[in-house]
């Protein structure tokens, strides 16, 4: 009976698509809820992460459902210049670095690969491998596939790669893009060749290749921009444009209380890339999976329509 | 004739240089350097050099000349296609390169056509296209338009062709396209840059033909450039002939004929078939002895001995000629043999005044005695020798 | 050897950044009114192609494509392959899609036409302005897209609309190029036989111009189709679904068929669009005079 | 109304994405030997060319733009002109960014002149052959360069050689259409006169289409040029550095006076690039017999 | 003459048709149907319907006819512009249609050249350039050709537009530059499509005067269009004229002007000169009274009053020419007033039997008395009167 009276009050919200699976799962957890409990039209826009997050301060884009703050250089700003809300947390127990392949450490008897650098734990054990992560442009250097160009940490990286002298050995080539990045990290790993490149994780990549984190000094706030520390764990917000906070404070109750993590994204991925489900379909798995979520996001009336609508 | 008010088109000092310096050239040439000497000290190519005319209405005035003279040149100023370098030209009084765009393309739509020496067909469009091209920028009517145009394809002989592309044509049919295109316009003056080049001497004639009753039926004005000197004359009420861009001569074709300029237009006409040209008036003789019948056997005998004939043409009261009495037979009527009326041959050719020569070729050829030429009251004017035929083609 | 020989001085330093930073907030601050209307008078248009474009069923579509390229190309041959061709992206599950991707191309393609043509005609007409156009049209094809799209979604906001914009500056250059190259290559002498004939320079354009141009047009209206079609996966950039977001998503994943799928599909709408444009154009032609 | 009158059917179902993927793993994983040595080679001739290109110092650069400019147009003020619209991407901070650029887009081009120019020849002299290429040029413009750069990154390594390989398929359909179409459009007669005097088709095509056809090829090249240029940026999505990176830089950070500072370094380089090789090529036409 | 060996070119059954549906086109004429009704029935044009002809070595072969009779046609199948529909083209009794490629090559390259109607001038070439096209294709050093081109260049009268583009030329001067790129090959044939349409009188008879001594000293065999009938007829020695697509008479010049096969072909050669083609051969009669010397006065006047003429020619022994005795002066030699010798007058008009009738009408219009007919040794062959001359011209 609900659906027929809402259905002219239906409040529509844009939710960003900004290219990568994890913020498509989480817009259709969000929208899936929307639906049934909020009288919410979700809908996505898809972008790039700059152009929707532009959207979002102006207004084209509703909810944004994983803000990389650190990717984002004016991000802080932004928010204390009131552009738009942020919510809170979705997840914040992410991991990035430089990645290496597990068999280039201790080798996979499975596929003949012998282990290549058998002592490599740290990223200044990768001085002693630069033979090993040969640059194919310039056979007297290794190379080190950084991060994407104009993202924050790529800064960071950057002086990593200095700090730790790996600039004598290696070169530090851009990728330009995610999917260039991934695509090297697998072409290499479905040829079983040495790589390190910046990776971070949740992706369905991490999920489904097995690569391992090098280890770097403990996170300290002074001293992680001058890239001589791991990188902390991002934090992954929620925020929306101030016209949908306005519009719609059910819903962004809601989406305040919204928090998941690392692993739980990481599980919706590789279900989408095993059962090669739909978005919506892996919503509707996920909230079945991990019912105990509804009643921690929602009130116990709305939490219903949700679970009837699941059941549907 | 030359009344002011029947020129319809004036050229006055038309020079038309191509090149950069035109100013230089132009002093140049001012100066007195001819085409050569311009055309190595400026390479200034000058195609036109004050050429200056006048043309009648109703009238065609033909362009003859050496190749690259000038005379497409000349022409393509006439329309304004080409923008003279100095000189006026006046249609009926009024400056063409006065007019606003309005009056000129008023003046390009129903006063002047032109037939390109390449022809400028349309590859696009098909004869029918082509043919009413001039009319469709006019405005007239689809249906009116594609009426008219079939009827000059049929005058042009191309009956059939309608729908062909240009591309499908022979030379001779695409130059007959571009004909069409120009009288399918019906304008008041007809600019032809070598319409009939390509055509065969039975088109040719055909299309000489409806150009002169065009300009004679409907008072046209043509311009007429042609490397055929028998046309120019045949055609030509005035003659122009060009020079490294200059008018070297210009005159009807009689005079020209009569009395070429210099020894370039002589060597120029020389092709001519002159019994085109020359008609009757300009070769009969007076008659050397004429009798008039009252005066009897012996008078004519008398005659014919002092002028060492053997021959006299025999005419009446009024000059009006009745035959012509041999030496034998005016012998015979003073022996009283026979009468004088008898003895007078009545059966004589006679010819007029502006009979063209070579239609008297046959005539003479047959003539036993010269040919006596009279004017509508069959009075006696003179008389064309055999001989006078002879050598007035040479 | 000194360093400034070798390296260029980086004492001599112009800042544009910041100038073009300042304009660019002015326009969102001073002009935003005007875009917006500009914003929405385009919306309406495309949101009508786009209404038509849902409206169609998927089997009428193909019964046009099949009708349109018989009548036009007499071939029953090629009517059935693009027809087929059509259906194959309605059975590769990617019907939905490409409608939108369709509209947002159409639109291109017509706001493309209707400033190219006209432009290259006056282009033709003058050495003065082509020297003055043609830097602009190399901007407009060099100048990457993604660095006023930015601004420009700051301006229009994200959807259609911009990215209608940004697929038009980029696909009419070659139209506009084409079309003037191909009228100034016309025959000198036909064009002074139209003049000669009283027409003006209208119907001298019309009737002889744009006719003798008209293949080298063509092949300019088909640059102008490849580089609108070639600007979908960066409309899905600012926020077009579609085909384009189809291949974006496939890229992120590294699923390479599932890109192919959709890059295939809209190769499909680029050759069967091609080809019934230059069918209507040729078509079109018999009926330009009069 | 039943749901498949308008909905296209889903029951029907044409899956060729596991067909590309099985068929890409395949390239990847027997293939691998080949395409390395294909990726070497383009290696070579790319790193012969920047070389070079970096060896030339700023200062002599600008005096090469400049007297080639000025012999070309024999107008000193464009030479200027020119000179310093490059001197001022060295003051933007750019020069070596440029330099990068300029070797892949000289590459690029280079190869796209040394594919297209000889098969829009060839494309030419056949109505067959030109329908059958005519789709896979649709194709090559069409496809979205991301959904094979990838694969091919995977298979050729990021860097330099898939880009300038993903450039040329995108740049060289114009020139292949405009040279086909260009010789296409000489004058029949003029051809039937070369062939009257016996020439091979060889020479005819050198000595009469060819030059004849020079005004519309140039428009193609100056088409290549500009679509080699416009993928600066795609380039460094796979890990070119140069202005492309800067652009993609600045994107990130939503610098977009940044942005615009180096797209507008980049359609210097085009304008630039596109009069020289314009006035390359016209006076290179003279040099063409013989 | 007709030696088989001296045939250079030979045209066998020759057709050629445009348009589909050429098959049963082609059954269509060959069961009688003519050119308009294939048109009308299948939309096939038949250019050339069933045309043999041989050209001997050396000579020229002059194709006239209607405009789109197929003439153009006819001789683009000679080099294989155009491929026959059916039939055989022999050139030294070798069926160019069997050539290979690289015969088809050197055959074009050395053996013929071709003028172009509409002249297929090249505009990225300058006149030089276009001129030495040929040699340059052949593969001619640049200088050695470009010596070449400039001889050509100055032949045809363009000297010092060496360097101009064709777009500079007028319509004359782009003519002769196609006429010199044909020249500059020096080849063994020459096909000329109308070559000299556009050119003036004086341009035209150089041109005709070279192509005549190329012909005469080189030997050159010419395949040559024209409209002109004058020049057909001038130039040619063997002369076709096609009507349909059809050659209706091929003839030498003489012949056909005496015998036009029918009413067609006279109205056509109408407008001929007839004086050009009509040699005194044509038109001499035996002279009605020829005495010898030796035979005295009384016999001289008897002869004159049997054959009623006032005049006689006087011959030696040999039959050669003395000259005329009148029959006054045959009285007074018979009354002794005057010898024989001194009463025959020496100082008369010859001419031999090939001269053109032309050439003598300004002799024949001041003659006094027929003019005598004489071969080399003074012989008197026959007499040419001045109605004789006339009714030639007719
Ligand atoms: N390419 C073509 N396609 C179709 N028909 C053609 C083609 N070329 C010539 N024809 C036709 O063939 C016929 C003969 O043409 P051709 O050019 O041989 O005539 P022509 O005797 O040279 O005439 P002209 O004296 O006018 O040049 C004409 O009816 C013409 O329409
Ligand atoms: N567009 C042009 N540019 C330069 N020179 C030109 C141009 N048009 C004509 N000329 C020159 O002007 C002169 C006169 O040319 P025009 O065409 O008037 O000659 P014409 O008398 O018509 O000769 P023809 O009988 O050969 O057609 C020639 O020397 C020619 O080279
Ligand atoms: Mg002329
Ligand atoms: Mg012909």
């Amino acid at each position: 009976g609900d659906a027929d009276t809402g259905y002219a009050k239906q409040i529509k919200a844009v939710f960003a698509d900004a290219g990568w699976d994890s913020i498509r799962f989480h817009n259709a957890v969000a929208s899936f809820i929307g639906g049934a409990a909020y009288n919410i039209a979700g809908e996505d826009i898809p972008g790039t992460t700059p152009i929707t997050y532009n959207g979002l301060i102006s207004g084209d884009v509703d909810v944004y459902m994983e803000v990389w703050v650190d990717n984002l250089p004016t991000y802080h700003d932004d928010v204390r210049a009131g552009k738009f809300k942020e919510l809170g947390v979705n997840f914040d127990d992410n991991k990035q670095g430089l990645y290496v392949p597990r068999y280039v450490i201790e080798g996979d008897p499975e596929r003949g690969i012998e282990p290549m650098a058998p002592d490599l734990r740290t990223v200044e054990d990768l001085r002693k491998y630069s033979h090993v992560f040969k640059d194919p442009d310039d056979n007297t250097k290794g190379r080190i596939y950084g991060a994407i160009s104009g993202w924050e940490v790529d800064t960071v990286m950057r002086n990593k790669y200095k700090f730790y002298g790996l600039d004598e050995y290696y070169n530090y080539f851009d990728p330009g893009s995610e999917a260039a990045s991934v695509a090297a990290i697998t072409a290499a790993y479905n040829k079983g060749e040495p790589i390190v490149a910046y990776h971070w994780d949740p992706t369905w990549l991490t999920g489904k290749l097995d690569l391992v984190l090098l280890e770097d000094a403990p996170y300290d706030p002074e001293l992680y921009p001058l890239g001589q520390t791991e990188c902390p764990s991002m934090n992954i917000t929620i925020c929306v444009s101030n016209e949908f906070y306005e519009k719609a404070p059910d819903f962004v109750d809601f989406l305040r209380k919204y928090r998941t993590s690392s692993a739980l994204t990481a599980e919706a991925l590789a279900y989408i890339e095993d059962n090669d489900a739909s978005m919506e379909e892996t919503a509707k798995w996920f909230l079945k999976e991990h019912d105990e979520l509804i009643d921690q996001w929602l009130p116990e009336d709305k939490a219903k329509l949700v679970r009837n609508k699941l059941s549907q | 004739m030359n009344n002011k008010n029947n020129i319809i088109l004036e050229v006055k000092n038309l020079s038309k240089l191509f090149g950069k310096n035109k100013v230089p050239a132009f002093e140049m040439i001012k100066n007195g350097s001819d085409k050569r000497e311009v055309a190595k000290k400026l390479g200034v190519t000058v195609a036109v050099n004050d050429v200056s005319f006048q043309v009648e209405r109703g009238k065609i005035f033909v362009l003859i000349g050496l190749s690259g003279s000038g005379k497409s040149t000349v022409v393509r100023c006439l329309n304004l296609l080409q923008k003279p370098t100095s000189g006026d030209i006046l249609f009926e009084g009024k400056s063409i390169l006065s007019f606003d765009k309005k009056e000129l393309l008023e003046y390009r739509r129903y006063k002047v056509s032109m037939v390109f020496q390449s022809f400028g067909l349309m590859s696009h469009r098909n004869v029918l296209e082509n043919v009413a091209y001039g009319l469709e920028v006019r405005g007239t009517k689809k249906a009116e338009r594609g009426n008219r145009a079939r009827e000059i394809i049929k005058l042009v002989g191309l009956e059939g062709w309608e729908d062909k592309s240009i591309s499908q044509l022979s030379g001779g049919m695409r130059q007959r396209v571009g004909i069409a295109r120009a009288l399918a316009n019906d304008p008041e003056i007809l600019l032809m840059d070598e319409p009939f080049s390509a055509l065969d001497p039975l088109v040719r004639s055909d299309m000489q033909f409806e150009l002169l009753s065009l300009q004679k039926k409907l008072n046209k004005t043509v311009v007429f450039i042609t490397h055929d000197i028998n046309e120019a004359f045949k055609l030509g009420d005035m003659v122009a002939i060009m020079k490294d861009g200059k008018i070297i001569q210009m005159d009807t074709p009689e005079n020209m004929a009569a009395n070429p300029a210099n020894e370039y237009v002589e060597n120029f006409i020389n092709s001519v078939d002159k019994g085109q040209i020359y008609s009757v008036k300009h070769i009969m003789q007076t008659p050397s002895c004429m009798i008039r019948i009252k005066d009897g056997a012996n008078n004519a005998l008398k005659q014919m001995r002092d002028n060492s004939v053997s021959s006299a043409y025999v005419v009446g009261e009024n000059l009006e000629l009745i035959g012509i009495l041999t030496i034998d037979d005016a012998m015979r009527v003073r022996t009283g043999e026979i009468s004088i009326q008898d003895a007078i041959i009545r059966d004589i050719l006679t010819t007029n005044e502006d009979t063209l020569v070579s239609d008297l070729l046959s005539v003479a050829a047959s003539a036993k005695y010269p040919i006596a030429v009279v004017d509508e009251d069959n009075c006696l004017k003179g008389i064309v020798s055999k001989a006078a035929v002879l050598s007035s083609l040479v | 050897m000194p360093d400034w020989l070798i390296a260029f001085p980086s004492s001599i330093k112009l800042n544009i950044s910041d100038p073009i930073d300042r304009f660019i907030d002015y326009l969102i601050t001073e002009w935003d009114a005007f875009f917006n209307s500009i914003t929405n008078g385009l919306r309406v248009f495309l949101n009508s192609i786009g209404y038509v474009i849902e409206m169609i069923p998927w089997w009428l579509l193909i019964a046009i494509v099949f009708v349109l390229t018989w009548r036009m190309s007499k071939k029953i041959g090629k009517a059935i392959l693009y027809s087929l061709l059509i259906f194959s992206i309605g059975a590769m599950g990617l019907w939905e899609l490409m409608n939108t991707t369709l509209s947002i191309i159409i639109a291109s393609v017509i706001i493309s036409i209707i400033i190219g043509f006209p432009t290259g005609v006056l282009v033709s007409s003058s050495d003065r302005l082509d020297s003055i156009v043609r830097p602009i049209l190399d901007t407009m094809q060099t100048m990457p897209s993604f660095v006023y799209l930015i601004p420009a979604a700051m301006l229009l906001g994200l959807g259609n609309v911009p990215a209608v914009l940004a697929t038009t500056i980029y696909a009419v250059p070659p139209l506009i190029r084409l079309t003037s190259h191909g009228i100034r290559q016309v025959d000198r002498e036909v064009i002074e036989a139209a003049t000669a004939f009283g027409s003006t320079k209208w119907q001298s354009l019309i009737k002889v111009k744009i006719p003798q141009a008209m293949p080298t047009i063509m092949t300019g209206v088909n640059q102008t189709i490849m580089m609108a079609i070639s600007m979908v996966v960066t409309g899905s950039m600012i926020g077009v679904t579609g085909l384009g977001q189809e291949v974006l998503i496939s890229i992120n994943r590294l699923q390479a068929g599932r890109g192919f799928t959709a890059g295939i599909a809209i190769v499909i709408m680029a050759i069967v669009i091609d080809r019934l444009t230059q069918g209507i154009i040729k078509k079109g032609e018999a009926f330009i005079d009069e």
